[in-house]
């Protein structure tokens, strides 16, 4: 079976100066891997570049169809929650149900607010529609950056079971984060900033 | 009462539901009575001009819609201080419930004045003062309309739209006063408005009783919407659940 | 009475289009503004009242 | 295909009436010229075609003024991002937005010339040409337009630098147009510029979206 | 204060040319119509007045187009907040900024004006009162528009409803500086015109930073 | 002494609707609030009627002068760390030398980035250069908006560091988070949604 992600001698660069040194790496399918570095080690870069936005770097990389949730949220503010999880889907040309989109937003709690306009909403429950929206994409590799951002107690342990369950039927998290990943079953990837 | 304690009343939407009835109902009696012995009069019975012939009917919608039209604006940059000042809920109200009856007034002095200059000016539209004043009024309400609009949070509305209110009241002077000047200048003499010669009362008379039937017209219904506004606002307190039964 | 008769009326002395425009849109403005109105004041109290048994019905319950 | 022109329609009208408000501005802008260089100064047997040329150019101005937003909030939200990474191509996406832009702007404010045209003092046979010339060429000023939209999307304050790129694009379609107009008010058959004014719209929709697509993800690098 | 003043024209100045593009825009605008609409279509004497109203208008569509950019990115970050809650009054802040604005934008155009309105065909006395006219004139445009930016700002597409709310107020600002010119070329001699567009200017300044502010206050609840 | 804060039956409002239960509260100089709740509970929106910009509420507060730091940064992303630091004191009337700025950015490990864009800094980074800004603010009430995001390890430490500091001299501290701030001494607000 070939991985879901491979690296070879990957370098992302800013402003054309290298950010870490290489990293070589083959990620299976069914793996948690946790990125962990300093600020500005470049794990953000590091997600945009696999995510193929970002596309100053050195080495090669190959990666499995994709789903990436930056800084930016990527919900438009003026439409609500429902809208915003039908559109995702129009991009990616599925049709989605009110069924579904309405079970998605009940599992993460946010059901009440499924008319109201993003703007309108929480930092925390804005990212749990993003939950939502990972959750009906159906795409076997997750770039998260800093998924655990805003969350409340429950929220963090929503999204580790979330996270759990993609990795169980064989989908494959890059999640760079702060915080330790409450989950026993990971890899580790360590970004040292270069001087 | 003094006006101490009204002014304080005016404060409880409930008191100013109950006192609005029958200003209500007396401007609505008022206006089926002006309006319709205004309207026999400026159609059947007012002389037609010696000049414009019958056409001069229009001047009696004409000029009491425009006169409502401007009239209304001003009250709603009054009720917009009135909100900042004292923060009294109900001129928000009162401004949302000005706001599509002066833009329908405002609309109905341009359409009769357009209509009007084509058989007295020949033309359909021609840029002078008065138009050029109406227009820009019009566009006034537009732009409140626009603003309320684009705000959800019905507080913030209401703050928004009494200091669009407010500006705009403050430029009307100003602006009518520049329009006027510059139609002096530009206007071709043909085109100036007709300076009615002393008017004899047989004709400026249905004017008379047409202005005052239409403004008690427009009271009825702003106080009427008031009233709606007021129950939608209102509408978890028990007196409107009594009040609807 | 500046009319001889009915028809002499409605023609307005050549005029009938642009009278009977502008007298047409008056009566159309107010009746607009008229039931724009009534309809405001009605919908909220039809709503409260709908409102109202909704809140009953759960208490109730 | 057609939920995604749906979904761009959508977003226009919640976005604080974008429909209504080229409109409006097109009024007032007109109202500027009729009195502050009213056609009656401009004298003489030209107030016809002046009339129609100094609607041309608002109509340009309006559609400058209301591309800054075309990719500006989604490009802050992410969603650009996304959109650059979905299965469906972008280009594709980006036909469906302009053309939803075209639809609100363009194709609307086309509708109304003949109205401003008579504010203006256009004669009515100056009108017909009017109308004519907005709708065929309209389209070039939204999907070049786009592409200098996508360019600039990640400045802070890109208004001006927009019309910088733009306008000189802009220039061919006003040239016909306004030629198209002048012809017709001074009595000439020169069919030629409607067709010149045809092909520039249909350059335009053809590479417009590649256009963008590229310019749109160049600016995603800035990041 | 003048540290205040001194950042605003910074910011300005990091801001992608903010002081540059105003320029180029109104540079191409006037491109525009000496193409569309030149000034000879016009013919005889008035010309020379045609071309300065003209030059008014486009000062003034400048002016709006980019006021839009005044606070919007401050609102963005957080910034109007901090200015908001700080202990220098905030109508003292914006009148910092707003000259600011004017600075780079009003202040510049008018230098400029004398060489567009060669381009527009305007006789060399009336360029002199274009240029008064523009200076006393557009710091009304600078101040009045500001309360309108501040009260859009919240909106995410908000160019063209800004349009709506401000171009009526700044009707009197053009009528002022375009019959002035008019006058000017037509051997009137009648300052009124000037007198005017200075009242207008200093009513601007004097109100329009408090209202800027209460539009400010307004928006940030809505964040 | 009087007290930093208080709060009498303060209760805050999003279109009209209250957030939660009547809030009492008196908070003496020295002391960190730690505010916590649900997401959606209505921390974001208590800080922000604090500060003064969100005018819709119930009841009453006194409160010092404050410093605030909501989820957006308040510092301009064309301007450099350096050039922020200095526009924010003029808002606050003061001057600042280059040795205090310098100073604050190297305290907080971004002054080699003092001349860099903001825009060009990643999320931590940016967090770093909003922690020198409430250093060198000399304003006696902080109110911080979930001020751990985006912080790594070594950030955290500083920004407990800081705040240890600033209580310790006198100074208070309202902290919306979802993560324990590791501080003994605190003060619990938790925030239960109404219905
Ligand atoms: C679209 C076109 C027109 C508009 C927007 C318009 C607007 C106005 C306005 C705002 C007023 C002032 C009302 C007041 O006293 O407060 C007015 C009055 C008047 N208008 Fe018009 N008008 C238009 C066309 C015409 C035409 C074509 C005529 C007649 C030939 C006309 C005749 C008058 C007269 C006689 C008055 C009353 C004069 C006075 O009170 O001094 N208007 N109009
Ligand atoms: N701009 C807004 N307009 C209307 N309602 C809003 C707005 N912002 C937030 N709300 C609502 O107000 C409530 C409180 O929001 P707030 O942002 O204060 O919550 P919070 O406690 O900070 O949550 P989180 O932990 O997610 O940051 C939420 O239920 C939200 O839906
Ligand atoms: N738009 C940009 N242009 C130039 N350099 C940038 C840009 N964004 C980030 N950088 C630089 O690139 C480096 C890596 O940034 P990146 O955002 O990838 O870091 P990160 O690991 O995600 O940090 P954090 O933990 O703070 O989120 C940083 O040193 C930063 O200064
Ligand atoms: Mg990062
Ligand atoms: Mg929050």
């Amino acid at each position: 079976m070939p991985e879901a992600i491979a690296l070879r001698g990957l370098v992302c660069q800013r402003a054309g100066r290298d950010l870490f040194a290489p990293l070589d790496l083959r990620v299976e399918a069914g793996s948690l891997v946790e990125l962990r570095g300093a600020n500005g080690s470049g794990k953000s870069t590091l997600l945009r570049t696999l995510n193929g936005v970002h596309q100053q770097y050195r080495g090669q990389f190959t990666i499995d169809p994709c789903l990436f949730q930056g800084h930016r949220l990527g919900l438009d503010e003026l439409l609500s929650p429902l809208e915003n999880l039908r559109f995702a889907a129009a991009l990616h040309d599925r049709q989605l149900d009110e069924d579904g989109a309405f079970a998605a937003l009940e599992r993460f709690g946010v059901v009440r607010y499924g008319l109201t306009r993003m703007a309108d909403l929480s930092a925390g429950q804005q990212r749990r529609v993003a939950m939502a929206r990972w959750y009906l994409a159906a795409l076997p590799v997750w770039l998260l950056d800093e998924p655990f951002t805003a969350l409340d107690a429950d929220g963090q342990a929503l999204l580790t079971q979330l996270m759990v369950e993609h990795c169980a039927t064989g989908g494959v998290i890059v999640c760079a984060t702060h915080m330790p990943v409450p989950i026993e079953a990971k890899t580790l990837l360590s970004l040292a900033m270069v001087a | 009462m003094g006006l101490k304690t009204f002014w304080h009343k005016l404060g409880s939407p409930r008191w100013f539901y109950g006192i609005a009835n029958p200003w209500r109902v007396g401007f609505g009696l008022a206006a089926a009575l002006l309006l319709s012995v205004g309207l026999v009069w400026a159609l059947v019975y007012a002389p037609p001009d010696y000049q414009q012939g019958n056409a001069f009917r229009i001047f009696y919608i004409h000029v009491p819609s425009a006169m409502i039209a401007q009239s209304i604006y001003i009250g709603m940059g009054v009720a917009g201080l009135v909100l900042f000042v004292w923060r009294m809920k109900l001129a928000d109200v009162a401004i949302a419930a000005c706001l599509p009856v002066g833009m329908t007034m405002t609309a109905l002095a341009l359409f009769s004045g357009g209509v009007w200059g084509k058989p007295t000016w020949g033309t359909w539209w021609e840029w002078d003062g008065r138009t050029v004043s109406t227009l820009v009024l019009l566009f006034l309400y537009i732009g409140i309309y626009a603003l309320r609009q684009a705000i959800m949070d019905p507080e913030l509305r209401g703050k928004a739209s009494a200091l669009l209110a407010i500006v705009g009241t403050i430029n009307i002077p100003i602006i009518k006063y520049s329009v006027d000047w510059w139609a002096t200048l530009h206007q071709p003499a043909t085109f100036t408005l007709t300076e009615k010669p002393a008017m004899p009362p047989e004709m400026y008379l249905p004017a008379l009783v047409m202005a005052l039937g239409l403004y008690s017209f427009v009271g009825y219904v702003i106080l009427q919407r008031m009233q709606g506004l007021v129950l939608e606002r209102e509408a978890r307190t028990s007196w409107v659940r009594e009040l609807a039964g | 009475m500046a009319f001889e008769s009915l028809p002499d009326f409605l023609a307005m002395g050549g005029h009938a289009l642009y009278v009977w425009l502008a007298y047409g849109a008056f009566a159309l403005v107010l009746a607009v503004n008229l039931l724009a109105a009534r309809r405001l004041k009605s919908r909220a109290l039809r709503e409260i009242r709908f409102q109202a048994r909704v809140d009953r019905k759960e208490t109730c319950d | 295909m057609w939920r995604l022109l749906k979904r761009e329609i959508m977003v226009m009208w919640r976005a604080t009436g974008v429909i209504f408000n080229p409109l409006m501005f097109l009024f007032l802008a007109v109202m500027l010229f009729a009195v502050g260089a009213p056609p009656s100064t401009g004298g003489g047997s030209a107030v016809a075609s002046y009339g129609g040329a100094i609607l041309w150019i608002l109509v340009l101005l309006t559609n400058l003024l209301s591309l800054d937003g075309l990719f500006r909030r989604d490009y802050d939200n992410g969603m650009i991002e996304q959109m650059a990474t979905a299965p469906q191509p972008l280009f594709m996406l980006l036909l469906m937005r302009i053309s939803a832009h075209w639809i609100a702007v363009g194709l609307l404010l086309t509708l109304l010339s003949p109205l401003l045209g008579v504010l203006l003092g256009v004669s009515v046979n100056a009108l017909v040409v009017v109308f004519l010339t907005l709708l065929i060429g309209t389209p070039a000023l939204s999907f070049l337009g786009a592409t200098g939209a996508a360019l600039t999307v990640s400045f802070a304050r890109s208004g001006a630098l927009l019309g910088l790129l733009i306008l000189p694009l802009y220039l061919p379609t006003l040239i016909f147009g306004a030629t198209a107009i002048h012809d017709q008010v001074n009595g000439v058959d020169n069919p030629a510029a409607l067709y010149w004014l045809a092909v520039v719209s249909i350059l335009a929709i053809g590479l417009g979206p590649f256009a963008c697509a590229m310019g749109l993800r160049i600016s995603l690098e800035m990041q």
